[in-house]
Parts: C-alpha cells; structure tokens; sequence
C-alpha cells in the first residue's frame, strides 16, 4: 500500500490496476513501485493531503482486471492508474471504469483502437500508441541502418500483431520491402523453424517482436544457426538488460526501439527511483509515474473524489501553468493544485500533455543496444520524438 | 468398456465410409509430398530448408514423445490422463538441474543461487559452460539426478494425492491432477520466479552441406564456408558450397536416448513380469489382486517407470533447448497429449511416432502455409483427421505396449 | 428365399430368414455361410460347442457387428446392414451372453429405458403441453416395468443400481429389459446360464406363453435338457457352419450332433 | 480340523450387509458345494472369504490361520485360488498371459504347469496368443479355470464354473473338478448346475437370502422335497 | 480421517436431508457466500454501494459458470460425452455475435466491421452458431470412445483459438459482407448484451413508457442508496440470473424425461442402448448440439459483456474451470452443478484475490528480498521478516498454489462432488416410490411429480 495515512484534511484516493502477477509480472511490478513511489513522496511530503491508494493486481487478464477493477470501483476509488495491458485496460474500461464514471489512465496500453473508445473523455494514457513506434522502427531501419528489406518475426498476441503490423506498413510506406511476416508462440519447443522461415529470403534486417521470455529462446535459437552480424532490430518487450547473458552471446548486431522516459523530469524521477529502490527504472516506469502524478494532481485541483472531475482537470494540470510540476516536487505541486493554484506537470517519460481523445501529443523513443559493459546493461544510442 | 471392446470390430459399410476418408487423407498428403518434390527440383524450396524444417521437426516431434512415454504409462495404467504430467516433468527438470548445478557449479557462486538456478543473482547461462562434449559427467550426473528426483515426485504425489483416490472414477482423479499441475506450477514460481533462464552452454555442432560440390561435415557454417571440414566423401555432386543441416550434440543425444527409451520400455513391458503384471492390472484389479499381483507396489512402480521416464524426458529437452522456465511442461501438455493419443494411448511406439508427427506436422506446415500461426491448428487438425480414420490412434486397441 | 422346411410340410413366411452369414475375425472364421429360418410363434433352440460361432451369428443379425456377407430378413423386410437401432425397432430384440446392465442407473430405469412406446425427443421433454403426454406414455411404461420385475422375482432391488446385482440377477434383468422393449422376436444369448433352477422353470413358462400369443424366440443355451424339452426346432451350430437342424428328437440323435456336441469323444 | 472355517460370518459391501452369520467348513480334500436361489449371497460369501467384499464380522480361518479380512493379494498366498464368477479373465491379455498371471506368486512358472493346464483344456493350446477378449464365453470359462489351476492350490473357489459351457464341456468340467479334488484339492463350489454338483460333492450348504438355509451331504440335499421345491427346480 | 470430518459430515447431513429442496440449498448456499464477501468487503472497506457491487459480481460470475457447467453436466453428466472442447464453442459463440452485430461501418478505423445486425439476433446467431460447430464435430467425434472424445474437442479448441488469432482472419470478406475476427486484438463487442440493459435505462430504446419505468427504477435503486452503475450491473445480473434459472429447468426437464433417461443408458452402455433399439448416434448428437448451444449462451453473456473479446480468454484453462465446477458440484446434478460453481467462483477463483487484496490493504509489508535464498538465509540468521515479506510478495503465485491445493482436498473427501450421491430421477414420474399397488386407479391417478 502507498499509505493510508490521512494526515491532513483531504485524502486523494486513487487506484492501480496492474499485472503484479501473471505473464507481464516482470515489468508489472517495477511499474507498481513507480506508482507506489509517487503515492508515497506524495502522502508523506504533503502535510495537508494523505493519499490513500489501493493496489489491484489484473493478473495480465482481462477477466481478472474486470473483477480487481470493481474492487477498485466498489472501494469508491475515482482514478485508476493502469490498465497495463491494452486487452485488460480496454476491458476494465468498459465493464468498470466508463460504467462508474472512473477516470483512468494507462501508462503502456499502446493499442491503436484505444484512440476512439467512446470514452465519455475518462481515459487517457502517458504512453504513445503503437502507430508512432511502429513508424520509429521503420524510420531508423531504412535511414539509419539503410535496409532495403526486412522479415518480422513477433509473438502471436496482441503486442506482438499490432506492433508487427504498424512496422510493417511504416516500413512499406518508407520504400522497403517486408518479405516475411512469421509469428510464434511464446514457449515453442523450438524457434529454429520460424527464423528459417523468417530468413529465407536474406534479409537485410530481422525484425524480432516479442518479449524477454521467449527472446532467449529465440535468440538462442538464431544464434546456433544464424548469421551474427545480420541486423536485428527489437522493441521494449526485450529491453532487459539480462538478455545478451542468458543468451551466451554478445548481440552486438541487435539494436532495440522503446518508448522513453525522454520528459524534462527524467533525471529527477530516476534518482528519486534510484534512491528507493537501488535499481535503474525499467520500461514504463517513468510513464507509470507520470500517469499517477498527473491523476494526483487532477484529483487535488478537482478538490474531490469524483472521476468525472477528475478528467476535466487532467489536461489543465499538464499545460503549462504557473508552478512548473515535476517528479522532485510533486508534493508540493499536489498542494498547490489543491489550493486552486495552476500547475504545469512535466513528466519523467515525456512532456504529458493529452489530445483530445485522451492521447499523447507527442511521444518518444529511444534506439538502444545491449552495452553489457555499462551498469545499466543498456546503452541509448538515439532518441526519437513523434 | 471391456466387454465392448469385443463387439467393436468395424464391418463393411464402416470400413468402406472410413477407406473413403482415408483416401482422401491420404491423396492429399501424396499430393503434397508431390508439390514437395517439386519446390524441391525447382528449388523454390532450397533443400537446405526443407532439411532444416525436418530436423527441427523431428527433434521436437522426439522431445514430444519422450514426454509422452511417462504420460501414455500411467494414461494406461492407472486409467486416467494425468493434467499434472507437464508440471511434474518441469518440476523434476527445476531441482534436478538445480542440484546439479550445486554439485557442478560448487564454488562459482552461492548454494543457493546455484539452487535457485541463479534466482536473485548474476548467474546465468553458460556460466558453467555445461555441454554434453565439454562437461558430459555433468550431464549424465545431471540426468540420472532429474529422472530420480521425478519418479521420487511422482512417488510423492501418487501417496498423497491420488492412493486416496483409487476407488474414484478417472474424471475425479483427472481434476486431481489438474489440482496437482496448478500446485505444483506455481510453487516453481514461488521459489524460483518467473522468469525464463538459460542453463546451457552452445553445444558442440556438426554441418552437413557441400565445399565445392563435395559433400562434408564441418563444425560450423562458417568452418564449412571457410572450407574447414573434418570429413570429406570425395564425390562431387555440384559446385556450390552450401551447408545442408546443421545439427548439435544434444540434438544427438536426445534421438539417441528417446529411441533406446522406446524400444527398452516395448520390451520391459512386453517381456518382463512387471510389465506384464501392468498389464493385468490395467485390465482387472480386482482379478489381478486375486492372483495375488500386489497391485499396490505394481502402481508405485509405474510411477517410477513414468517419473523416471519423465525426468529424463524433461533434463534433455532443456539440454536441447538451452533454456527452462515454469510453464514449459505446462505448455508442451497439450502437444503430448495429441502425440499420445494419435500413436494410441498405450502404445509407446505410437507415444513417439504421435510426437514426430505432431512435431514434423508443426514445421514441415510451413513450406504450404500462409501464416505461421496456423501450423499447430493444422499439427491437431491431423491427429483429428488420424482419429477420423483410426478411432484409436495409430498404433491402438491393446492396452499397454 | 431359399426353400428350407425341415419336414417338408408347406411352410409359411419365416419370421427370421438368413442367408448365406460370414464373419471372419482376423484370421478366424467365427460364422462360415450359416443359413436358417426361424418361424414365427416357435421357440427354436440354437446349440453347438464353446466358439462355434452362435453369439456371433447374433451380433450379425442384429449388426452390432457387420457381417463380411450374408442376408437377413426379419418378418419380410430386408434388415441387412441396418443400424443396429433399426433392427431393434423392426421388433427384433437380442440379449446378451454376458449380461449388459447399464450400472448406475436402477433396475427399474433399466427396464424403463427399454420401452420402445416412449416419446423420446427432446422437444417434448421440456414443453409443457408435450410433457404432459409423455407423462401418461411414462405411467403405463413404468406399471409394465414393475410388472415384469414383479415377475421376474427382482422387484425388490427395483431401487438398487443394476450394478450390484448377483450375477443371476443381472441374466433376470437382462431377459426382463428385453421383453420390456416389447419385441416381436428376442434372440436370446443364453438366457439361463446362473439362474436358479426353480426361477428358470418359471420363466420357461412365461415364455411359452408369449409364445403361444405369437412372439418368436431363437435361444441359445447349453442346457440341452431345457432345449430338448422346450424348442420346436432346434439348429446346432459347428466351427462356424449349421451342422444339423431339425425336430429335438432328430438332432439329438444325429451322429455328427452328438460326436460335435453332445458329448463323445471329440470335444470341439 | 478344517481346512477352511467360516464362523459367524456377516459381510457385504461399503454400509450394504448381505451375509448374516454364515457358517461354512471345508475340510482337507473335501469337496463343498453352496447352492440357493439368485442373489443370496453365494457369491458374497466367495468374495468375503477372499477378502474380496467386505467382512463386518464373524472370521474366516484357512489351515489354523485367521485370514480374516487380510489383504486380497495375499489370500492366494494361503493356499486358496478363486475363480471368481464375472471377470474371471484378463480379457486384453493372451491365453498364455493370462495363466502366466495365474501363477504370478511364483518366481519361475515350470513348463509342466503350463502343460498341464494345456492337456485339461486342448482348445487353449490352440490358441495361445489369442487375446481372450474376442473368446467365446465358453473358452473364457477355461481360461479362467486354467489360471486359477496355474498353482497348487489347497482350496479352489469356484463359483459357477459350469456357466456356459457346452454339455460335453460341462461334464468335463466336472470330471476336471472331480479329478482334481481327487488330487487332493479341496473344491468350495457355487454351482446353479445343482443337482449335477450337488450329486457329486461331498456336501452342500443352501444359503438363502444372505443366511445358512440347510446343510448336509450332497444326497441327501437332493432327496430333500423342500429343498428340491424351493432351490433345484422340481 | 481429518479435522475436517464434522465439517464435511455436516454438509453432507443438510444435503442428503430431503426435505430440503434444491432451491433452500442454493439459496442457503449463496447467502454463505454473501456473508464472507461482506466480510472482505469490510476488510477492503468498501462503502453500501461497493458492497452490493461485489455482490452483483460473485453472483454474476456464479450464474454464468452455473450455466456452462449445466450444459457440460447435460453432455457429460447425463450422456458420457467427454467434452474438452468447452472453451472453443464459447469463443464461437461470442465471436459470431459479434461479427453479427458489429457495425458495417466502423466509426473508428481501425474496428472491424460487420454485419451490423440487432443486438438480439446477434444473441441467437452466436448461440445457433455454437450449436452447429457442436454439430458438425460431432459428426466425425461422437464415434469415438471419451478419451479419443476428448482430444478431438481439445484439438478442436485450439484449431479455432489460433485461428481467431490468425492475422488472416483479422479481416475477410464474404459474398460482398466485410468482417472478421480483430485477430490477436480481439473483436470489439458491438452487440454486448449488457448493453440491452444500459440502453433500457438510458433511453427505454426509445419507447417513452419503458423510459418511464426505467427512470422508476432508477429512482427506487436510489432511494435505498444504491448508485446508477451499482443499479445498472445489478439489472444486468438478475437478467443473467433469470437466464440460468431458465437454463436450470431446461436441462432438469431435459434429465428426467424419456430423453434424458436414454443420454443415461448411452452413458453407462452405448452399444446395449442400441441393441434395445435406440438411435444413439443421434440422440448424442442432440445432447451434444444442445449442450454446445447452451455453452454460447452462457459464453455470450459472459465475455460478451466485457465490450471486447480476445482469443487469449478461451485458453484450455476456461474449460478446465468450467469442469472443476461440474466436478465438484456432482457429476449428473444439476442442483450440485450450480453450488459448485457458487464454490468455486467464490472460494477459489475470486476469495484468494479478495483475501489478498483485504492483507494487503490492511498490513504494509516492507521491500520483499529477491529470492526465497536470501529470506530464508536471513531467518536462519534470526531475522524472520523478509522471508514474511517475500511470502507476502509472491500472494499471487500461492494463490494458485492454494487452489490447486483445495481442489486436490475436495475430491479426496468428496469423491463424488457435493451432491454426486444424489439420484437424480431419470423420467417425468417419480420412481423412487414403492410400486403403486395394483388396486390404485392405475393411470391417471395421484403420481406425485417431480417438478
Ligand atoms: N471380436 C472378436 N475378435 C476375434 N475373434 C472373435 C471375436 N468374437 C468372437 N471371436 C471368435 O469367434 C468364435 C466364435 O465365437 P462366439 O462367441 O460366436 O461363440 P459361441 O458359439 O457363442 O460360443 P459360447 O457358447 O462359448 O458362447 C470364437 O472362436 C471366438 O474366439
Ligand atoms: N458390489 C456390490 N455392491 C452392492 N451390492 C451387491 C454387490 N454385489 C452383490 N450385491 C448384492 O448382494 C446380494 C447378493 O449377491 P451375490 O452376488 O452374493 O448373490 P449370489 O447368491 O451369488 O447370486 P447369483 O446366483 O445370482 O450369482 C444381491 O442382492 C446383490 O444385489
Ligand atoms: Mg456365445
Ligand atoms: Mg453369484
């Protein structure tokens, strides 16, 4: 819990909804310490203000986010950070968050679809949709590494089609050519018949769409075979800096694209992180941050624990405002907003500032490599912003 | 069901109706051997992917019935389809590697990082370098330890899980393995996390392909390029080089031991009193209690027979693949299962032929099929069709062999 | 149809015709071109050795298992490689030779499944109006049922499940559920075997009498004295092939009848 | 001192009592038959001995040694064998198979025992590697038999051996059984075939309705009108 | 055996007793379950309209699963078929409604259009829908023996989750009509039935008085406290309710009729029921293609109601839960059926969430260490509380663990599920009753019925 203290005379309540358990556990819970640390920073550093937050898990299922989300709507809870995945978000969107008049927002939900829910204006999300990374992949593919051509090779789900799919017509649109598109399932016996498949035209770049989990695997699998100075290109789901150790290889040839904490509040948010966690932030965390901050803060300039409220304040505490809001002083931005003061939050992942389907205006992304040399594990090699 | 099974024989009118499909069937898959055949001449499929495609297949299809052995066992057995047998398998492959990795890693890192397969540390991977060619006392330490901690685990749960249970009907005992799976499952989770780990090093791999149109084996592709080849039949049949196949040494391993399983098993079941008591006791316990067959000890042993079978099953797939994580047995259940029943429950020849189909079906599919997500549905499409022709799998009807 | 009358005299339709049956099972000639008839309102007793082939010329009649050749007409129609439902329904009901019950469910729910007068769609189960009829369908079954359990001296365990009932028990039920499906012809798989002497007279009585108004019996049955001493006709069997057919009195004293069967030297 | 002693005997199966005090001996050779009408509980009374069904009182001493209740597996291990009267076979196992299973307390079977249970019954030689499964009911019947005499036995529990077999078999089924009591097994018997069994026992027991009805040597049963009326058809 | 002997022997004692009827059982059941749920909902501190909403959910999820182990109780309590297949015949029920009712012209573009037909057609088209697909596996499967059976229906569950996933299918277009499946993306649920409900207080579809009387309830929900959203869930669940109720005396009348006495005989003796002159291919089938349609159904009101469907819900573990509900309610019972499935929603699907969500929101457990060797290390270093915390850490991991462990429990001490032992009468009389003696007016007179 991020503190139930009341220790003033408002208490913010506020929710999660986010997979501490099931498949996307590994990223899901460094992405509830995100959320929990800003909860805390602010119940302990508002002296006016307590924030009672609930952690719901969603268990990276829809049927299970529906059930932790009425939990959450039954607890009287009014904004929602989450859901994580765009199958449980859009989900618990429907059946709980727009039903209740709950405001929510999604610090990874990526999908494109999510854009045009009829949302009554209760959903937003800190993260770009998955047309822009798509678009990056391609953009830095063609110019950067000069592919002419290209195979995808991306896990059979949800993440996996869509991202393939934005890559692959943003690849076709930036004059190259896809000659294989090949999916797998996560845990196959064996991948090595899927990158022949995805290979066998030689291409000039292999897209690799997945996660961690079976990215060993698969990379293990292309290893033994395959040549190692083909360029690979991969996305956030294998943004671990493990990878290139359990994979016994260097990887020297595989380039990755994320989206990233690129906001004006980075740094703040990261030794903030660093300090309570002894950790470098992972993927979303700092979108995870953000999402919690700016429901804090829109909560606290609404002066009450109402969805609806909250939602029409969440694009006036992201513009620009008089007391400039980031990660490091967020407790007091909280205060303020309460005492009716106009803030501006600049986020850790990004600028935060919503469109008008509840979207981000701008989004970034970084190019980055496995450097296992660093202590990160990871090295950025350019950023991106759409 | 016994006394039925004397009046199932198919008459005309069934035989001709399933001939009928069977033809079909079978027209079909001639002609696709023909189209084959033909991408192959052409070469619009290089015969080094299609080659690819049939090893592949083949050691998964080998994996699969390896595992499926223990199932198909105690499938005949005991009477009911054990839901728990991947988790078994992955539960007897998590402490077994752990433990060898104590015994083989002594000193690299901490007890219990080493126990935990690196849970929590840096440990990982190749870090201790184990192969079959670089540490083979490992691997066969490794192997003997996993089979014996499986069937000790399968001995474990037939005590207090299902020798309860004996008087109850098979779907009873089934949502008690499924309990079991469940359990077992996320017990992996609590002690060892989530995640996917590596265990292995590269192994050791031989190519086969042409140097200059003679045929040779060389160590890599790259040593076969560089025209580093260890044999040569000096016969030239072309000009090109080319690498065929390649293949590892536990790739090597696992044909070797999934075909030596088989037969062993065939016989001991087949020849031995113990099989033979099996047997009995899958066909009439109450019979084979009267004739003094201590059916008791006859179950134990079949789960030790289907543990240890399984543990060995589960340290060499991860030998071949490299890496291990709590759900691979879970994940692999249901390809078992459509193995299993296609080769015939019972059957052990039909356990591996079943696998090497169902594995062949998921690879080879990919020179026909539009998009790769259809190759499974296609995989039990087949054992579909298979049961269509043969309601009893390929090599059914007897109960156990 | 063939002409075959063992005594010459004009004969009438046959109730039960076969003609020319085979079955071979793997390697094994279990009927080998058997031929018969069996005329209507007769009790004819079928016998022969252990594995002679009678419970399969049965399963052939009845197509629970198909024969390799052969025909068979029941009461002028040709039921040849009818579904085996069908040949029950055309009046032409067998038992089995070890007795079938269906185990969890009562003896009386046994005995009331068997009724073919029963409105068995699923429609008319749930709509109210429908349900109604079959109700009245369902008291007249059940009043048969209790009826011939009553007779058949297991009313008593008419609660129990089938399966726990005595091995005699079972062969009782076996007859009992076949007479409830209210045929016009029973073939009868050794209906006697392990009941008890003083029941079987009994029953042999209650047989006669649905003999004598018009329904059709071929047993088969070891006992030859309960053969001898009941069967008009009597057809012995042998590897397979009709080896004697003919009155009680002719067959048991046919040579080939006694070396096969009766008892001589040659068992089988 | 009897072989088998049976005394006070009630059994049945889970919460379900069938025999009511049943007593019942059996000497050394003697030669036992038990008739009575369907469902009496001949059966039980088999199975109770055989630790087959379940005995809720009374006990069951064979050779001076209380095997009451002990484990059904070791019961043949006393000296008893049982033929029981349905599922008497492994049915997806071969003729040989199966009486390999009869003799499965020994550590090495000898050919001659093979051989012997071959000469009783010739039509199972034939068929060696049938699976007994697709056997007559008759041939089943031997199979069944020819287990059971795999061993030695001291007593041999029969219960209606002669089910289903042809008239020449029966016979012979009874001589074999006659023979081999001659042998020096003992024989409990339940038979329907009555008067033939109980012409040839030594004694009978008439249970009736799950209790001892009458007992006395086998004769003397037969001449018994009530008896007769009630039990042997006439 | 065990502690929990009483408690079983208690159970056992009120179910057997007769003069409880079914409906007392369930009820009595259910009431239970609200008793611990209002106890959770206390630890989570939940207010009047959060405790009713979690009500509404338990008893929605109970209904739904009540209803689809009352269609597999129908094919394999009463006719032996081995169905594995559950998952699959659900997700073609609720695709087929959706591919029906989504618009022909998607507003947003990246939607999948389709048929654009009413909601409630869309309802009967995925059940029908169901029901064929049962059909036509049918025809090949149900020649098979259970265990064949069930792979068949197993294989065929995967054949149409991997295809619903399939990017080819994401979009196709038939006879001019443009749809599909949304691939791995899920199909958006245009025809959500729970919909029908919002529409009727929102608008009373357009009918002024029906808009009267929704606005009525409405204001008799609030005068009581209880919230629109809480109102709506709530109407949308005594609907569902009312469905199962109906479903219940569907397959009760279906079991104790002539019909359902014939799925018994198959069950027990497929071939003797033949002999004695029954059509059993066909009557399976029925029992099957019904039971398969009742599956949609249950499917459609179920996951229709989320707003979107993605493949990934019809994974093998939907038909295990449909089971374990069948399993642990009794085999063949359909009173059992519905409790088993009040159990296992409430005790183990949703009370371990809700049990951990009430520790975690009323204890703060500090940073759990990274590995069970490190918690462990340090209680043996004397200090107990990260191996606490690391417990506390991995709630979600024991939860499953849990389940698994109280599964493996029930069917030890209930081998027969809650009310296996019950008979269930298999015709539309009364046959546990002696024999009516001869000198009654026979038929037509007093036979008591069973419904
Ligand atoms: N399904 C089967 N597969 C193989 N052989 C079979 C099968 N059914 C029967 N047989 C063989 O066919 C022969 C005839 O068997 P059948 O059961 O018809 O004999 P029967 O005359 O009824 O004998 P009994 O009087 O002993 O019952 C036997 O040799 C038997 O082994
Ligand atoms: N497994 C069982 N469970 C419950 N009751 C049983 C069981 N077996 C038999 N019974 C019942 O016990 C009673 C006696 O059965 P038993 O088999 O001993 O009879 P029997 O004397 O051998 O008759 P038969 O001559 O018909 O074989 C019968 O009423 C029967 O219903
Ligand atoms: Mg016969
Ligand atoms: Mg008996």
């Amino acid at each position: 819990t991020g503190g139930d203290s009341s220790d003033g005379d408002y208490t913010i309540e506020i929710g999660t909804l986010l997979p501490e358990s099931g498949q996307l556990s590994g990223i899901g819970t460094t992405m509830v310490d995100a959320a929990d640390l800003a909860f805390s920073t602010v119940d302990d550093g508002a002296d006016s203000l307590g924030v009672d937050a609930t952690l719901g898990d969603s268990q990276s299922t829809p049927e299970d986010g529906i059930s932790t989300a009425n939990n959450l709507a039954n607890s009287g809870v009014p904004a929602v950070v989450g859901g994580a995945s765009t199958n449980v978000h859009i989900s618990a969107a429907e059946q709980v968050f727009i039903p209740n008049g709950m405001c929510a927002c999604s610090p990874s939900a990526t999908a494109v679809s999510i854009t045009q829910m009829a949302d009554d204006d209760l959903l937003f999300r800190t993260t770009p949709s998955d047309a822009l990374q798509g678009q990056v992949m391609a953009e830095y593919a063609t110019e950067e590494m000069g592919a002419q051509t290209a195979a995808v090779l991306h896990v059979n789900d949800d993440y996996g089609s869509a991202l393939s799919g934005a890559f692959v017509s943003a690849f076709e649109e930036a004059g190259g050519t896809v000659q294989q598109e090949v999916s797998y399932e996560t845990a196959a016996t064996s991948y090595t018949s899927r990158i022949e498949s995805a290979v066998q035209d030689d291409p000039d770049l292999l897209s690799v769409i997945g996660y961690a989990e079976s990215g060993i695997q698969l990379f293990r699998d292309y290893y033994a075979q395959y040549s190692a100075s083909r360029d690979i290109m991969t996305v956030d789901g294998l943004n671990t800096a493990r990878i290139p150790n359990e994979v016994g290889r260097e990887m020297d040839n595989v380039v990755g694209t994320a989206p990233m904490a690129q906001g004006p509040g980075r740094d703040a948010f990261t030794s903030m992180y660093q300090e309570e966690f002894d950790a470098e932030p992972g993927p979303f965390n700092g979108a995870t941050f953000d999402a919690a901050a700016v429901l804090m803060l829109a909560n606290a300039a609404a002066g009450e624990n109402d969805g609806a409220a909250i939602s029409e304040q969440m694009r006036a505490v992201t513009s620009e405002g008089e007391l400039t809001v980031s990660p490091d002083n967020i407790a007091e931005g909280v205060e303020a907003a309460y005492n009716g003061d106009d803030v501006g939050y600049q986020g850790a992942s990004s600028q935060v500032s919503f469109d008008d389907n509840g979207d981000l205006v701008t989004g970034t992304y970084e190019v980055w490599a496995y450097a296992p040399d660093t202590e990160r594990g990871i090295e950025t090699i350019e950023t991106f912003t759409v | 069901m016994p006394l039925s099974r004397r009046f199932t024989d198919a008459g005309v009118g069934q035989t001709l109706r399933r001939n009928y499909v069977e033809a079909i069937f079978v027209g079909f898959v001639a002609l696709l051997g023909v189209d084959l055949l033909f991408s192959l001449a052409t070469g619009s499929l290089p015969l080094s992917r299609f080659a690819t495609y049939v090893w592949d297949g083949l050691i998964i299809g080998l994996a699969l019935g390896l595992a499926g052995i223990g199932l198909s066992l105690t499938y005949s057995i005991l009477g009911f389809a054990n839901v728990a047998h991947g988790d078994t398998i992955t539960t007897g492959a998590f402490i077994g590697w752990g433990v060898t990795f104590v015994l083989f890693g002594f000193g690299d890192a901490a007890i219990g990082e080493l126990l935990l397969l690196g849970v929590g540390g840096d440990l990982s991977a190749s870090d201790l370098g184990i192969t079959l060619t670089a540490r083979p006392l490992a691997v066969a330490v490794g192997l003997v330890l996993t089979a014996a901690i499986t069937a000790g685990l399968s001995l474990g749960l037939d005590r207090y899980v299902f020798e309860p249970l004996r008087d109850a009907t098979s779907m009873i005992v089934l949502i008690a393995s499924v309990g079991v799976a469940f359990l077992l499952r996320y017990a992996l989770v609590f002690f060892y996390k989530p995640s996917q780990r590596s265990l292995v090093a590269q192994p050791e791999t031989a190519v086969f392909g042409t140097a200059d149109g003679v045929p040779v084996i060389a160590g890599s592709r790259q040593a076969l390029q560089n025209g580093e080849a260890f044999v040569e039949i000096p016969v030239a049949i072309g000009s090109g080089t080319n690498a065929l196949l390649q293949v590892n040494a536990h790739q090597l391993l696992l044909v070797a031991v999934a075909i030596g399983l088989m037969i062993g098993l065939h016989v001991l079941l087949q020849r031995t009193k113990l099989g033979k008591s099996m047997r009995a006791m899958a066909d009439n316990d109450d019979l084979a209690r009267t004739r003094g067959i201590p059916t008791e000890r006859v179950i134990r042993w079949t789960w030790v027979i289907g543990g240890t079978t399984s543990g060995v099953a589960g340290f060499l797939i991860v030998l071949e693949r490299g890496t291990m994580s709590f759900q691979f047995g879970w994940l692999l259940l249901l390809l078992i299962f459509a193995a299993v029943v296609l080769g015939g429950i019972g059957s052990i020849y039909g356990a591996i032929v079943g696998g090497i189909i169902v594995g062949l079906t998921t690879t080879v599919s990919l020179v026909w099929l539009p998009e790769a997500t259809f190759a499974r549905p296609v995989a039990f499409l087949i054992m579909i069709l298979v049961l269509v022709v043969r309601p009893k799998g390929l090599f059914g009807g007897r109960v156990v062999g | 149809m063939t002409e075959r009358s063992s005594s010459g005299e004009a004969v009438t339709d046959p109730k039960l015709s076969v003609t020319g049956l085979e079955k071979t099972f793997d390697g094994i000639t279990a009927v080998d071109g058997v031929s018969f008839d069996v005329q209507a309102g007769e009790m004819t007793g079928l016998i022969g050795p252990n594995g002679a082939g009678k419970s399969t010329t049965f399963n052939c009649i009845t197509n629970l298992i198909e024969p390799d050749a052969g025909s068979v007409v029941f009461d002028g129609q040709d039921v040849t490689g009818l579904p085996t439902h069908r040949v029950a329904r055309t009046g032409l009901v067998r038992t089995f030779q070890i007795a079938r019950e269906l185990r969890e469910m009562t003896v009386l729910e046994n005995m009331m499944v068997s009724s073919k007068e029963q409105t068995e769609s699923a429609i008319h189960a749930v709509t109210p109006g429908l349900r109604e009829n079959v109700r009245t369908e369902e008291e007249a079954i059940l009043e048969q049922a209790w009826e011939t359990l009553e007779f058949f001296d297991i009313e008593h365990v008419a609660h129990e499940y089938a399966g726990t009932l005595s091995g005699g028990q079972r062969k009782l039920l076996e007859l009992a559920r076949a007479l409830m499906a209210d045929p016009d012809m029973l073939l009868l798989d050794e209906p006697f075997a392990g009941v008890n002497p003083t029941l079987e007279e009994r029953l042999l009585d209650r047989l006669h009498a649905l003999t004598d108004q018009g329904y059709t019996f071929l047993i088969v049955e070891h006992d030859i004295d309960l053969i001898m001493n009941n069967c008009v006709r009597v057809l012995v069997m042998h590897q397979g092939q009709l080896l004697a057919e003919g009155a009680p009195e002719t067959v048991r004293d046919d040579e080939r009848v006694i070396d096969a069967y009766l008892g001589g030297e040659a068992a089988q | 001192m009897s072989l088998l002693s049976v005394s006070d005997l009630d059994a049945g199966y889970g919460d379900l009592q069938i025999l009511q005090s049943i007593d019942l001996t059996v000497d050394a050779g003697e030669y036992v038959t038990i008739v009575g009408p369907n469902g009496a509980g001949k059966s039980t009374a088999m199975k109770a001995i055989c630790s087959v069904a379940d005995v809720m009182g009374g006990s069951v001493q064979f050779d001076d040694v209380d095997i009451t209740g002990v484990q059904q597996s070791d019961v043949i291990r006393h000296g008893l064998s049982y033929v029981p009267q349905n599922g008497n076979v492994f049915e997806s196992m071969t003729v040989q198979e199966n009486l390999e299973m009869g003799g499965y307390i020994l550590d090495e079977i000898p050919q001659e025992r093979f051989d012997a249970v071959y000469d009783r019954f010739p039509v199972l030689r034939e068929r060696t590697d049938q699976t007994v499964g697709t056997m007559s009911g008759g041939q089943r019947q031997m199979v069944a038999m020819g287990q059971a005499l795999m061993l030695d036995p001291q007593l041999l529990l029969l219960d209606e051996p002669s089910a289903g077999l042809a008239p020449d078999l029966v016979d012979e089924m009874f001589d074999k059984i006659d023979e081999i009591n001659d042998g020096g097994t003992a024989i409990l018997m339940v038979e329907q075939n009555a008067k033939e069994a109980l012409r040839r026992c030594d004694r009978g027991y008439v249970l009736a309705q799950g209790k001892n009805y009458h007992e006395g040597p086998g004769r003397e049963l037969l001449d018994d009108e009530q008896v007769r009326q009630d039990f042997l058809g006439g | 055996m065990s502690r929990l002997d009483p408690i079983v022997d208690g159970v056992r004692e009120r179910l057997t007793d007769d003069s409880r009827s079914d409906a007392s059982i369930i009820v009595g059941t259910m009431l239970a379950v609200y008793a611990l749920y209002l106890l959770f909902g206390l630890g989570m501190g939940f207010n009047f309209n959060g405790q009713i909403n979690a009500l509404q959910r338990i008893t929605f999820l109970t209904a739904v699963f009540a209803m689809a182990g009352l269609a597999l109780n129908l094919q394999w309590g009463y006719t032996g078929l081995f169905n594995v297949g559950i998952a699959g015949f659900m997700a073609i029920g609720v695709y087929a409604m959706g591919i029906a009712t989504a618009p022909v012209d998607p507003e947003s573009a990246s939607a999948v259009p389709g048929l654009g037909l009413p909601v409630p057609i869309g309802i009967g088209l995925g059940i029908l829908a169901a029901a064929v697909a049962g059909l036509l596996i049918s025809l090949p499967a149900l020649r098979l023996k259970a265990d064949y059976l069930a792979i068949v229906t197993l294989g065929f569950s995967e054949i149409i989750r991997l295809s619903f996933s399939s990017s080819t299918l994401t979009e196709f277009t038939v006879g001019g009509a443009t749809m599909g499946t949304g691939g791995n993306s899920g199909l958006n649920l245009a025809g959500d039935p729970s919909k029908l409900v919002r529409t009727f207080y929102e608008t009373g579809f357009g009918v002024a008085a029906l808009d009267g009387i929704s606005d009525g309830i409405i204001a008799a929900f609030a005068s009581v406290g209880i919230e629109r959203p809480v109102a709506v869930n709530l109407t949308y669940t005594v609907l569902v309710v009312g469905l199962l109720i109906l479903v219940y005396f569907l397959i009760q009348r279906l079991g104790n009729s002539p019909f359902g006495r014939t799925l018994r005989a198959i069950r027990e003796d497929e071939e003797t029921t033949r002999a004695l002159g029954k059509n059993t291919q066909l009557m399976k089938a029925k029992s099957f293609v019904i039971g398969c349609g009742l599956l949609g159904l249950a499917a459609i009101f179920w996951q229709g109601s989320r707003g979107l469907t993605t493949p990934d819900t019809y994974l093998i573990e939907l038909t295990v839960f449909v089971w374990i509900v069948v399993i642990i309610g009794g085999t063949g019972s359909n009173t059992g059926t519905v409790l088993g499935a009040a159990l296992f929603v409430s005790l183990l699907q949703e009370g371990p969430r809700f049990l951990r969500s009430v520790i975690q929101n009323t204890v703060d457990v500090p940073r759990a260490p990274a590995s069970i060797g490190e918690a462990v290390g340090a209680l043996g270093g004397g200090d107990p509380f990260p191996l606490v915390s690391y417990v506390f850490d991995q709630l979600a991991a024991l939860q499953f663990v849990v389940l698994g462990f109280v599964l493996i429990v029930i069917v030890q001490q209930r081998p027969k599920g809650l009310m296996g032992h019950r008979k269930e009468p298999a015709s539309t009389l009364d046959l546990t009753k002696p024999r009516p003696t001869s000198d009654s007016e026979g038929p037509g007179s007093e036979v008591p019925s069973d419904d």
